[in-house]
């Protein structure tokens, strides 16, 4: 399981067998029968992240990216496993230690129209968490909202305004403004620019960057662009119908991908650079649903690179990668019988190349 | 009735000849409670019924047509005849009714049995019929109209357009089942308003139906029949209710083949 | 006119920054005052809310008698001019001062039946919607409960009980519109809390029962207030039936309905003490009725039909 | 040369709302040959979709007009045909797939009927389509299921990759996933027989996996049927690996106009520049994105001359003229006056790199 040989600098965020699990909506009488059924949204995940870190999440719709981040960052209930924030637990405070916690992690929103309330202005908007963690009041409140537009490039006009009255980009501006206001050391971004114009993106990608870079803020960014993705962060972790599937430095995943999900993955990206040839079409199928998993390996059904019967029957574990960019504390993990094959067998099959 | 039983009792008395179709006997006449009751339901429910007809044969047509010509002449009058129609108590429509038909052969008064003719029972409720009908068809009309709207401007209606159908055809193939859903659940919600409207009118129109034996016995403070007329009330409701619940299923495949595959 | 006052009162309510009309602010009540300037179903659906209300303010002052007084020629017809422009019932009194002090108590009745409704049928729906669970189960199933008690089976039952007065009427209707309020709220509410920004607001550590009234209520109050109107105009209607039925207020009390009632036997022979209050009535519901239907536009609420 | 299949001349679509008029598209103009996947790329609001329901005149009118000196379709201008024509040519001569195939297909009737129905209406069945015969069908009898069109629909489900299309055509579309949805618009979309398909975001609201899958089904179809497909999207990866040609829309109007080839690796719009730059790419190592400051530029009342200008880096004092489209290669123009005669400015001569990595913040 997770022996992470603990580095000196303790990581920020350790999280360890994430569970979450949702009743699927059923009658009262089956409920009270308790055959209920349950969505596994997430299960089983762990995850860690440093100071000053980013970390990508990326997978499709529905393999629990969100629900990761939203239960690291306490909007969830985990139904399993333990989380430790700033070397503490934190699995469930509630009451005031689960508010103080608020003020050190916080979450910028997929959809910056849906994010912000649209009965309030922007400025009582980013204002909120100040009087909330009571950080300012007053004038000084007033001054703080300022400072904030102005760092993530909005202007003082700007704080009476609602925010149907700006483009998309610029609420997400807000959005990240009222993240940043109580000052947090981690930031849960989750899906923050898939909503936005193609030339929007890269302002707010860059914003993060900087932010990033100044005030030493982790990350944790969930995306299904892989682009992106690869663009922000140091470490990523892909995940598939609610478990990781591989996870290491992205350096390690983009440039030496063992999963056969994500080289899939990082294969179907339409890409500007070079032309896909059309025998490439290599995930067929949707993912399956996650109160149904398949048995063993929950890829199976779709895999290109399917080994047999061990697939079908057995769960792969995370395992680290051998031979991996030679250094023996390589943080690259991989869930695949393949790790069990030598390297001349797999790559005889290879039908990436 | 035993008044000098404990409270639970005589309650558990009563439920156990609910149950066995025993509503009691009435204080005044000494009959049974079902009896009565039975004896004059036939009138409220052909009032209530024919209501019903004339309200949906109204807007429905109505709805689509203010609809589909919206901010156009036949719209305004429409609507216009909507809110009047949503605007008047049916009793009072009954009582304008009574005045204008005074002086024809048309009935105002009473009630003949449909056993004794179908025609002279269709005279005597087509009045009564119209006016709880009509402020039931004004509100289901601007239903219709509203949900009409919204169904015309969905992606799958743009669709049926890309398909080169025409435009009747993207109506009523491909809008109007659509636009019935949330309709229905409301035509539910409103027998409420229905079934007030009809015990008023009897009264208007002097139709011995249930209306008035339920007055009549408040009247007279005859709490056997007034407690069978409440639960009949509530029977009404729940069959009305279970009927709506039907026509749903019937309409909206979404309820009849739950989830993903 | 009536557009320059909306505009002057939405000024004065959005101007400074912190003002809040139950949450409505610039934009509902701009697209409102839009739709009063060119619309003309909201402009004559206002004028009659208004001079309605204020005759039901000024009742004493406008009626020319006392209602109650008999002493008057019995069952004269309306001149519309002289004495009694809208002629005598059939106890002699004054038809236009009755109709007066009926617009009173009518509208009370009406308003205080759906505030009875609405503060009890908002929370519920609020409570339900956003905390969800056994809760929203409960909440819910006492709502479908109430479902099958129309107005009229519950002023059956308080009269039954308690004999006629102006609380039956107000009760009943009361009673039955809560579980309209209940579930419209629960509905906007359970659509509501789908948008991030409850979630946002629990990620910046507000409290449950402030996102619950600062959040999530706010964004809700246009269904409930177009509810608030077309439900108005049923209780009025309703309560006109409860009392013509004799299962509303006592027959002393003018309101609409009883004014109706008395006209009962005398269709035929004086058929303005029937007619002349149902005109009254039609005229305030439509009033009412196009009003709510202005908001509608203007808030861009769906016809949900609710009685 | 064989005459084009689709030529659009100085198509102009506006709506009138209350806060003024609308310019979605402004007077653009392109051609779509034979056999051809013909990709438009824009942001939102660039009228990339209004283009296309123009096209279709599937423009709800009021508050749209559209307005343009011809729409010619094999030659014959579908601005001048009458409803019942335009109707013949929906879905029998040009089809449209939707961005959302959950909204997009009618919820209350079957998949296969919903395909069945194309065929009835344009193709030579046996079956009638009259308005009575299929209502009839509709609410009383039931689409039959031994009918050549209802064959018809299960055949081309099994062409579009559905598995057990018989079994699945009696399904109703929330049964389906995503990506089995837009195989149904496919399938609907070829059911008539077109010339051509015009996609609207065929892929957007789908996974990549499924994005791949369903944009690999277009390529075979095109050879397949030999239809030639107008492909809208907002992803130039999309445009780059499916499109023959393609044209680059900014604020209604065509920026640059080309072969995919040349426009990818030789951009000649700063916008078109612009754009490729400010997209992060899979085999890139850049530490910043390159951004293009403020944000797409606001509709109405729309001030004439280039409307990318205020957010160009090259943008001179003869931006604000009208914008003409200039040669910059074979087929290849760019509507930049950088390239008029007087100015012919080479582009590969960039300014220095704006200070701030974000550039300004965005003008409201």
């Amino acid at each position: 399981m997770s022996q992470k040989a603990k580095s000196v600098d303790s990581p920020l965020l350790t999280a360890e067998n994430i569970k979450k699990h949702f009743p699927v909506e059923t009658g009262i009488i089956s409920r009270f029968l308790g055959d209920e059924e349950f969505v596994r949204a997430v299960d089983g995940v762990d995850i860690e992240l440093r100071e000053g870190e980013t970390v990508g999440v990326v997978g499709e719709s529905g393999c629990g990216k969100t629900t990761l981040g939203r239960t690291v960052a306490r909007l969830y209930e985990p139904s399993d496993g333990s989380i430790h924030f700033d070397d503490q637990e934190i699995t469930d405070v509630s009451g005031d230690r689960l508010k103080k916690l608020r003020k050190n992690i916080q979450v910028i929103f997929q959809d910056p129209m849906s994010s912000l309330n649209p009965r309030k202005t922007v400025g009582e908007i980013v204002a909120k968490p100040l009087e909330i963690h009571d950080l300012a009041s007053g004038d000084e409140k007033r001054e703080r909202v300022i400072e904030l537009f102005e760092e993530v490039g909005l202007q003082e006009s700007h704080l009476d305004r609602y925010p149907h009255e700006f483009s998309g980009g610029q609420r997400q501006r807000v959005g990240i403004a009222r993240a940043l206001a109580v000052e947090p050391k981690l930031i849960i971004a989750d899906e923050p620019v898939s909503a936005l114009d193609v030339s929007v993106q890269a302002q707010i990608i860059n914003l993060m960057k900087r932010l990033q870079a100044e005030y030493g803020i982790s990350y944790l960014f969930i995306a299904h662009d892989l682009s992106v993705v690869k663009h922000i962060s140091d470490r990523v972790a892909v995940m598939y119908l609610g478990k990781i599937a591989e996870k290491g430095s992205t350096e390690e995943i983009f440039e030496n991908p063992q999963h056969p999900y994500t080289r899939a993955l990082m294969n179907s990206i339409p890409r500007v650079d070079k032309k896909r040839s059309r025998r490439d079409i290599l995930l067929e199928g949707t993912p399956p649903s996650p109160s149904n998993p398949p048995e063993g390996c929950p890829f199976h059904s779709r895999c290109p690179e399917f080994i047999g019967d061990e697939c079908v029957d057995r769960e792969p574990e995370l395992e680290q990668v051998s031979g991996d960019s030679g250094s023996e504390d390589s943080s690259h993990v991989v869930a695949c019988h393949w790790q069990e094959k030598s390297v001349e067998e797999r790559q005889e099959q290879d039908p990436f190349n | 009735m035993n008044l000098d039983e404990p409270v639970h009792v005589q309650y558990i008395n009563w439920m156990t000849d609910i149950t066995q179709g025993d509503l009691g006997t009435s204080f005044f006449s000494n009959q049974p409670v079902l009896e009565m009751i039975v004896g004059v339901i036939e009138p409220t429910l052909s009032i209530g019924t024919l209501g019903m007809l004339i309200a949906v044969s109204i807007a429905l047509p109505a709805g689509i047509i203010s609809a589909l010509r919206r901010y156009q002449p036949e719209d305004y009058v429409a609507t216009i005849l909507a809110f009047l129609g949503l605007s008047m108590p049916e009793f009072w429509i009954g009582i304008l009714l009574v005045l204008v038909f005074a002086t024809t052969p048309i009935p105002i008064y009473g009630y003949t049995a449909i056993s004794q003719g179908l025609v002279s029972w269709l005279s005597h409720i087509i009045l009564p019929a119209i006016a709880v009908g009509v402020p039931y068809g004004a509100i289901l009309m601007r239903m219709v109209r509203s949900s009409m709207l919204e169904v015309m401007s969905e992606d799958y209606v743009r669709t049926a357009r890309a398909k080169g159908l025409d435009e009747n055809l993207v109506v009523f193939k491909h809008g109007l089942q659509n636009a019935l859903i949330p309709v229905v659940t409301v035509a539910g919600i409103l027998f409420a308003v229905l079934l007030g409207g009809v015990v008023a009118v009897e009264l208007v129109f002097g139709v011995s139906g249930f209306g008035r034996l339920l007055i009549g016995s408040i009247q007279r403070r005859d709490f056997p029949v007034i407690q069978g007329s409440v639960i009949t009330i509530s029977f009404l409701f729940v069959g009305m209710n279970l009927v709506i619940d039907f026509v749903y299923t019937l309409i909206n495949p979404q309820i009849r083949y739950g989830g993903e595959s | 006119m009536i557009s320059r006052l909306i505009n002057t009162v939405s000024r004065r309510l959005t101007g400074g920054s912190e003002t809040h009309l139950f949450g409505i602010r610039s934009n509902l009540l701009e697209r409102f005052s839009r739709i009063l300037k060119r619309d003309r179903k909201a402009q004559v659906g206002l004028s009659i809310v208004a001079v309605v209300s204020l005759i039901a303010i000024f009742a004493p002052v406008i009626a020319p008698y006392d209602p109650m007084s008999q002493n008057f020629p019995v069952m004269q017809p309306p001149t519309f001019t002289g004495a009694h422009p809208l002629g005598t019932d059939s106890f002699g009194r004054d038809l236009l001062s009755r109709v007066v002090f009926g617009a009173r108590l009518s509208l009370a009745v009406g308003l205080s039946a759906v505030a009875f409704g609405t503060l009890i049928g908002v929370p519920m729906g609020l409570y339900a919607g956003y905390y969800g669970g056994w809760v929203d189960d409960l909440l819910m199933r006492m709502v479908d409960t109430m479902w099958a008690f129309p107005a009229l089976l519950i002023a059956i039952l308080a009269v039954a009980i308690h004999g006629q007065s102006i609380w039956v009427p107000i009760f009943a209707i009361g009673f039955a519109l809560i579980d309209d309020f209940a579930r419209i709220t629960r509905g906007e509410v359970l659509s509501i809390r789908e948008e991030e920004y409850t979630l946002a607001a629990e990620s910046i550590g507000m409290g449950k029962f402030k996102i619950m009234f600062e959040e999530i209520l706010p964004n809700a109050v246009a269904p409930i207030l177009v509810q608030y109107t077309v439900s108005t105009a049923r209780a009025i209607l309703t309560e006109a039936t409860l009392s013509f039925l004799g299962i509303g207020v006592k027959i002393t009390t003018p309101t609409w309905g009883s004014l109706l009632r008395q006209g009962r036997g005398f269709i035929q022979q004086a058929w303005w003490i029937s007619i002349i209050p149902g005109l009254i009535i039609m005229i305030t519901v439509l009033g009412i009725n196009l009003f709510g239907d202005a908001l509608r536009d203007a808030f861009d609420v769906k016809e949900s039909g609710g009685t | 040369m064989a005459e084009p299949l689709l030529e659009v001349e100085n198509l102009r679509t506006h709506f009138d709302t209350e806060d003024g008029r609308v310019q979605a598209v402004d007077g653009i103009s392109f051609s779509v040959e034979h056999g051809e996947i013909f990709g438009v790329v824009g942001e939102s609001g660039s009228g990339k979709s209004v283009t296309a329901r123009s096209i279709m005149q599937l423009i709800e009118s009021p508050p749209g007009v559209i307005n343009a000196d011809a729409i010619r379709f094999k030659g014959e201008d579908l601005l001048e045909k009458s409803p019942p024509e335009i109707r013949e040519i929906r879905g029998g001569e040009i089809s449209m797939i939707f961005q959302d195939p959950m909204t997009s297909l009618n919820p209350v009737m079957t998949v296969g009927e919903q395909i069945a129905e194309v065929a009835r209406h344009h193709l030579d069945t046996s079956e009638s389509s009259g308005f009575w015969s299929e209502m009839k069908r509709k609410y009383v009898t039931g689409a039959s299921h031994e009918s050549e069109s209802w064959r018809r629909a299960i055949e081309l489900m099994d062409m579009v990759g559905l598995p057990d299309p018989e079994q699945r055509a009696h399904e109703y579309p929330h049964q389906l996933s995503g990506g089995m949805r837009q195989r149904v618009m496919i399938a609907q979309a070829l059911a008539g027989d077109p010339s051509l398909i015009v996609a609207d975001e065929p892929t957007t609201a789908l996974d990549v996996s499924v994005e791949a899958q369903i944009l690999h089904e277009l390529l075979e179809l095109r050879d397949e049927f030999d239809v030639s497909v107008v492909l809208i999207t907002h992803d130039l990866g999309v445009i780059h690996e499916t499109c023959d040609r393609l044209a680059v829309m900014y604020a209604g109007e065509l920026m640059e106009k080309g072969k995919t080839g040349d426009v990818f690796e030789d951009p000649k719009h700063p916008y078109t520049q612009a754009l490729m730059k400010s997209i992060p790419q899979i085999t890139d190592d850049r530490e910043w994105l390159d951004v293009i400051p403020g944000s797409v530029p606001d509709l109405v009342d729309k001030p004439a001359g280039c409307p990318f200008r205020e957010r160009c880096e090259y943008a001179f004092e003869g931006c604000t003229e009208p914008l003409v489209e200039y040669d910059v290669g074979e087929k290849h123009t760019a509507a930049c006056h950088l390239h008029s005669d007087e100015v012919n400015k080479e582009l590969t001569d960039r300014p220095a790199a704006p200070e701030s990595h974000e550039g300004p913040s965005e003008q409201v």
